[in-house]
């Protein structure tokens, strides 16, 4: 299940959705929050734009890259667009599998490669009333080499 | 035709998120963008950062695929959602 | 905050302590679950035994150690004991960071060194009323080796 | 006296959660172990598991710790929980 939208969402809902199957051992659920501050300067919200239709794709991809290499009982993505406040929901991530290895690599996989192919992009504003477009961070694609260099280690 | 489109920081500095071109002057993505950059201005400079993301279609596009008619390209700087 | 409890968690709850900061920016959360099927059997249901006192040590060890290795916001942890029935939540381990890599890892660290550290003990039982305990999982002895060799490397 | 407590499937094997043992006999957890398997019955097989952990006043031991007075000595087997 994959969604873009601009309304919130709630952990709780979705973390009943993941645990459905009897089977589920293990949820792991990562949320992105807008932090009051960034790379040093103070924030007071930021709009998120996106590439409509796209995103989807992208997203359904990256989730279906990630059920190839573990084995995962449910996947729940959500991202939202648009005009967000301090503190607000940004991003959902939720994986159930049997075993908590598959269901952490996995949420992880996602979010890295969520955070560098998928067509969202930040514009951050201050208390100023400024707002400017975020910088991609180096960090972000050095944690895409993760996933090549080990594929190997992290299948197990 | 093909349709092309900019986001975020590009779309700004372009002052416009969307163009419909000629499908035989523009064959690929690098003649494609060849031609982009002639347009004079700031497209020259704005398109010529090579940390620049294309996608053709809606997928994320690393080489120099050809183009067609109905062909949907995206030109946008870095992604930075999550 | 550590906790040894009998009665259920919620984690909406939990996720709302764990968000209170406005300079978080990532909350990954882990719950484990009564799963219906281990190792091929068929289960109804488990009593968790437990050390009582060590069991808070070992976990507040567990987590000053994450604490060490982590620069984190937030960390909740919550682990059931007693009779637990199909699909009940067992344990709950939350991490509040600034950046997602951190709450990642610091998650995945606690549950590696709970599952081998923590003296809690399953004893599965079946629909034939039969009961047995559960034998400790090579793989979970294996996952502490990712800690001790890649110090460094998790360490960024 | 030293405070010798069994859990999970050890106890159940042993029959007994807790024991007051002397620690002038028990000078350290080698010894106190050895002693413990010498009391027949089932004993020395269920202690003889090299997969035994054991923890002192609370915290997981894993070489042979000198013991004293007021010393709690826990044997259990392999932890499963989470």
């Amino acid at each position: 299940m994959i969604k873009v939208q601009s309304e919130d969402f709630n952990l709780q809902v979705e973390y009943d959705l993941l645990r459905q199957q009897s089977s589920v051992g293990a949820v792991v659920t990562f949320s992105g929050l807008v932090r009051d501050c960034n790379l040093g300067k103070k924030v007071s919200g930021l709009t998120l734009e996106h590439y409509p239709g796209m995103t989807e794709k992208s997203l359904t991809e990256i989730v279906e890259q990630a059920k190839q290499r573990w084995n995962i009982l449910a996947c729940r993505v959500i991202h939202r667009v648009g005009k967000l406040a301090l503190q607000d929901q940004i991003v959902f991530v939720g994986v159930a599998a049997l075993h908590r290895r598959e269901a952490f690599a996995c949420c992880e996989f996602i979010m890295d490669y969520l955070k560098t192919q998928a067509p969202f992009w930040k514009k951050e504003c201050n208390e100023q009333g400024e707002s400017y477009w975020v910088d991609a961070r180096e960090t972000d694609a050095q944690a895409l080499g993760k996933w090549r260099d080990n594929e190997a280690a992290h299948k197990k | 035709m093909i349709k092309v489109l900019f986001f975020a920081k590009l779309r700004d500095q372009l002052g416009i998120s969307e163009l419909q071109l000629d499908s035989k002057n523009n064959p690929d993505v690098a003649s494609l963008l060849n031609n982009l950059q002639q347009r004079g201005g700031g497209w020259a400079g704005a398109l010529a950062d090579n940390k620049l993301m294309v996608a053709v279609n809606q997928t994320i596009s690393t080489g120099n695929p050809s183009l067609q008619d109905g062909d949907e390209v995206a030109f946008f700087p870095p992604v930075t959602g999550g």
